[in-house]
């Protein structure tokens, strides 16, 4: 790119934002476990609190590390890893309440265990038993989307249902409620999502649009997605976009509780872009080794969004007896209730592929349902 | 009784449904104020409000994908496409989540949308606004799509769609919406998903739906004059096909002409066909013969006249088929 | 909307950018036809080039007039008016240069007229003889694209051609190139466009993106889109955005010609909105009664892009003897030309159809073409 | 000579593509560095530079979109769409811009793009990775489509499609990229619109394309064990369809079944079926029986060995057309 001699200044002149307003990030934990103050977001929680959002961590990756060996023994076709993002989703996924719904893509493993989503109903996607083993309004958290950015469209529609049932802005807050959208930064380049960005805008919906950025889109970098810091694209949409460290679960509480209030009050939405990474492969299929380089993941490292937190914990000796070897021990508990679940997950029937594909039956896929009944009853004699 | 026509039969339609559901919504591009540019959704937003009647952003994929969220939280959108060239950047949406959540979530979540698509060419107009897209839905699985041809039809079939738990894309004959009929209230309405005989006849049998009915059943009664005697099926409803009454007349004629404006390579008449040959193989003294519109993008439209199906094309169809 | 009590400020903690950097339009000639002078766009031609300007404006207003009277006689099925924006048209057209490429909307009959369209070509699609009539690389002038949005894809695609062909940024700014791609206000929420917009600023296209803000999609007002001034989408996504007077044919033509200059020295792609005013209908077929007031047609008149020119001339007296009403005469010879051409314009062939789908025929069509050229030829002997 | 997988001969036949013409780019996402998820644009980024193989931003629409600018300056885009699923975002650019340019502009205009599609299941992967959604491109005028079986097509065939001045839609089998075969450059490849018998047989015809080709020549050698003479026709191309030695080999044995993974309503199966039965009614013992998917959206891959034609199913059909 060769810069004409009055390019940059004209730059200037047509508004381009250099400003890097809200460009440094936000921060509460840093990587030692030293807690630092903000002008703008307070962690308003207590120790034990934290110690829960360690717990919440301990158990997300655990479960996940379960599921990566469960893969790579043969009990699941494929897994996504959250590796390295499981503050972004532990703070964004706590800062939640009952009534606020949330929808994921295929990497919210963290964000379905705040939501009460038994693990074990998560596999069943990546076993290829069902496409989403659990019941959304249960929990109001959304199956997992596959389809890049799709959903962020899906929330704020269903950010608008909540408008017109009037639970936005009601004055009463207990009842007042908000969507989160999870992508990644490789989505914020499909259409779906910008237009989310407008509908939610011109809608003034209550949404927060939480983006993973994980560096990586499969194999390419954020540089592949965008030239500019990724919370920036929501000013050109008229809201607010902040960056937090999303390997800092306090701020990413703090952010995401802000962002959270402010939707449920009826001020809009939200952009935050948790600035995080992906530890691991995109999933057990790929392989990073052919385009990354092993020093960025030992950089990262240092900021583990775990360690950090037992770095605070431990120095600030708030932690009964040997609490960090009982959440261990849960985590190991839980990973093998996980393992043996798994192995008992029922494959699905044949048939019944035909009677979940509409909610009024098709008169026309009963005759086929039948015809391949009778063809399937066919080979009992056969042996 | 006072005549109706078609636009005013599917707008109190619409009004009907949205007086009997409050969780239904109507949303698009020009819906409100405007009142759609074929004046569909006249009023509506006069009398249901903003938050009823919604005046989206110009995208296509917005309105199909908020769509899916409304429906998740309890709505029954209605949205209007408002060409049927317009519909493909809200395809992926339609065919990978409208018509696929059902089946993901196990029937946990439902997709009450009903999709408005006028459809369909003869008006005279540019590129994009007179084509037919129906195959493209009818071989999308977890879909249900439907035609009307007249305003009773018009008047009932949206009704019934908008109360379907499933999604229904439902396509309008767009250069039939000025043509009139009388609607009677009080008749109870076909089932939705029903094909029906509008024209009894004994030589042929002549299938089609949307703008092409009336097309059939002049040339039912121009060929009425030399003699022959055809039968017209109006299809109704394109996925799923309601095959009965079209095998029983096959059955009786032996001969099958289906009559589509959209290209008829792989258009829904090669369905149909195929299923009649499966059906009636020994009933059948022709292969079923098809019309439509060629294998070409639409034409400009001095030569639509052309590339449409009309009374001489069909009428040497079933000559053909009766030549065989 | 209620505003949370901390949700303004929080909006500015977010970034929001309240900042209007370049929010006042750019004007260098006010509707009273006073020249104005701009810290960073100045108008570099001389009055002999205001006279074209004016030319140029009043060809393009009597042909669209024709036009209009064309549809109204049932010589066209339907015509998209420009009038109210032939200053944005004519201003950002005659800014480009030969080997820069235009890729417009169905409404750029004054960049057309720039580009050396021949009028008559532009009223076969809306005859519908034909789907556009011109050869787009005689005039670097797209055919009209009807499906919103869409040619800014190809647009951003094109300048990406241009790069690896060498010709942006190259040093000699006589081949160096660019390409500007038009759009309306509505367009401005489709995917596609904000596809666009990452496309160029991700690989630092050189392509201008001219948006005519002409108030309205259809029956649907700016709010509808958009909560900010559009302008600023840019900011999103990394790249200038400015406002110019739409109706201002010099700032038009000072600030696109700065863009392109950026473009093709390689500094990437720059918005640029065009504010102004749809003074008819959407097209012919359409009745603005229905959705919009009179007062706002009354308010824009008094900015009329013409007007101002001629106020302009006329106070500087320097146009020549009877200047204005030699134009005029040349204005209705072109129209009565364009009726001439428009009457006798032929239907194209039904067999044509059949020809123009594939550049290497395929084998079936010719099966279908000729037998439906022996059923046309059944009818012969028919009377 | 080398024994090679098909992702290979895609991968060398791209490469030779890129040599003869550097006008042939290469674009999508992680085609560059990773080689695409199936490795098939494997070393070509490294050695044609990154203007050549372009790794775009995640947005379908943008890659046809830019293509179709790309075009128009005379280069020869080729787009790969990661897997099946992932084409809907892109299909407005393909139906409305891709299909209709060449059309809009009486031929000013050519559209050489070639869209890879890694298409069809098999493979145990989740939602939307194992789609056949060939039906809607081959209904869709203005566009070509086909579709390779093996390594031998799949080296030829994209370097002829690459070659094409038309825009063509390429089916790639990813079930089938690891299988292997020789591969002798120095025979001269089938032209690319054409279909090919490549097994014989005198009893029943049957009919395939992509994965499904190895599946019937599997179940055409089972049923010679049992007496039965099975002719195997590759068609090859979908758009254009080759229907001459298809309606030859049905004149021969009177019984045809055609099979595809695409759910059976409105697939391949029915246009070929129609035109089968047009052109060759009086030879049919049987009607042309179709096995397909079912119409379902394509299910958990726990139950996909049930939801693909396999030997049990296509045998069954050929039992049910000998027995008609
Ligand atoms: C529309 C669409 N195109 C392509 C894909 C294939 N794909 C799956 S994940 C992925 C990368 C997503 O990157 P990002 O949005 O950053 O999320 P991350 O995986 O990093 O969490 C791609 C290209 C898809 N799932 N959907
Ligand atoms: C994808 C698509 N959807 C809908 C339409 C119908 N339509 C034609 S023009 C128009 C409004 C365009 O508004 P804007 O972009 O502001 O351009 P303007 O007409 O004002 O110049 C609409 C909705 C279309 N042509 N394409
Ligand atoms: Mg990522
Ligand atoms: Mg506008």
């Amino acid at each position: 790119m060769t810069e004409s001699d009055f390019g940059p200044d004209l730059g200037e002149v047509f508004g381009l934002s250099h400003d890097g307003h809200g460009a440094e990030l936000v921060q509460l934990l840093t990587p030692e476990g030293q807690r630092l103050e903000h002008p703008d977001f307070s962690f308003d929680l207590d120790d034990e609190a934290i110690m829960g959002f360690y717990r919440d961590l301990v158990m997300t990756r655990r479960i996940d590390t379960e599921a990566t060996a469960l893969q790579r023994q043969g009990e699941l076709g494929i897994w996504a890893s959250l590796l390295g993002q499981e503050a972004a989703q532990i703070g964004s996924g706590r800062a939640m309440r009952p009534n606020d719904f949330a929808f994921p893509t295929y990497r919210e493993h963290g964000v379905a265990w705040c939501r009460g989503v038994e693990p074990l109903h998560l596999l069943g996607l990546f076993r290829g038993v069902d496409q989403g083993g659990w019941d959304p309004y249960e929990h109001n958290f959304g199956l997992y989307t596959i389809v890049i950015g799709a959903q962020t469209l899906h929330a704020t529609g269903y950010a608008m249902g909540m408008q017109r049932d009037g639970v936005v802005g009601s004055g009463e807050s207990d009842q007042d409620s908000a969507v989160i959208a999870y992508f990644g930064d490789g989505a914020t380049s499909q259409g779906d999502v910008n237009e989310a960005f407008i509908w939610a805008s011109v809608f003034n919906a209550p949404v927060v649009f939480f983006c993973q950025n994980n560096q990586w889109a499969i194999s390419e970098p954020i540089e592949k997605q965008s030239r500019i810091p990724l919370y920036q694209r929501a000013l050109g949409f008229g809201f607010p976009g902040i960056r937090v460290d999303g390997n800092d679960v306090l701020a990413c509480y703090a952010v995401s509780q802000a962002a959270l209030r402010r939707a449920r009050e009826g001020s809009g939405p939200t952009f935050v872009e948790a600035y995080t990474y992906r530890m691991g492969a995109h999933t057990t299929s790929d392989d990073p080794t052919r385009y990354r380089v092993t020093e960025e993941l030992e950089h990262w490292k240092l900021k583990d969004p775990i360690a950090r937190v037992k770095a605070y914990l431990v120095r600030n000796g708030v932690t009964p007896e040997n609490f960090f070897d009982s959440v261990d021990a849960e985590a190991d508990q839980i990973a093998a209730q996980l393992r043996k679940g798994c192995l008992e997950l029922p494959d699905p029937s044949p048939l019944d592929m035909f009677d979940q594909v509409y909610e009024d039956e098709s008169p026309e896929l009963a005759v086929e349902r039948d015809k391949f009944a009778g063809y399937l009853s066919s080979f009992e004699g056969a042996h | 009784m006072a005549q109706i026509t078609l636009a005013k039969a599917v707008n109190n339609g619409l009004r009907a449904a949205m007086d009997a559901n409050p969780k239904v919504l109507v949303m698009g591009e020009d819906v409100g104020k405007l009142g759609g540019v074929f004046r569909v959704t006249d009023g509506l937003q006069k009398d249901f409000g903003e938050d009823r009647v919604i005046d989206t952003p110009l995208a296509e994929a917005g309105i199909l994908g908020t769509a899916v969220g409304l429906a998740m939280r309890g709505y029954r959108p209605v949205c209007e496409i408002q060409f049927d060239g317009f519909v493909y950047p809200a395809f992926d949406q339609i065919v990978c989540q409208v018509a696929k959540i059902h089946f993901r979530s196990q029937g946990r979540l439902t997709m009450p949308i009903v999709i408005r698509i006028p459809f369909g060419g003869g008006i005279g107009a540019v590129e994009h606004h007179s084509e037919s897209p129906e195959a493209y839905f009818a071989h999308t699985a977890g879909l249900k799509v439907v035609a009307c041809a007249n305003p009773i039809d018009g008047y009932w079939m949206i009704q019934q769609a908008i109360s379907t738990d499933d999604p229904v894309v439902f396509f309008e004959p767009k250069r039939r919406y000025w043509e009139k009929a009388e609607l009677d209230e009080d008749r109870p309405p076909a089932p939705l998903f029903t094909s029906r005989v509008v024209r009894p006849g004994r030589d042929v049998t002549m299938l089609a739906y949307g703008p092409m009915v009336k097309t059939c059943l002049e040339a039912a009664a121009a060929a009425a004059e030399e003699g022959k005697d055809i039968e017209v099926i109006d299809l109704r409803t394109l996925s799923p096909l309601d095959m009965g009454p079209v095998h029983e007349s096959v059955r009786k004629t032996g001969r099958a002409v289906v009559v589509h404006e959209a290209p008829v390579n792989l258009g829904m008449g090669s369905e149909i066909a195929a299923r009649i040959t499966e059906e009636c193989f020994y009933s059948l003294e022709a292969p079923v013969m098809r019309v439509g519109g060629f294998d070409t993008p639409y034409p400009p439209s001095r030569v639509e006249e052309e590339y449409l199906p009309d009374l001489d094309r069909v009428l040497d169809m079933v000559d053909r088929s009766l030549a065989f």
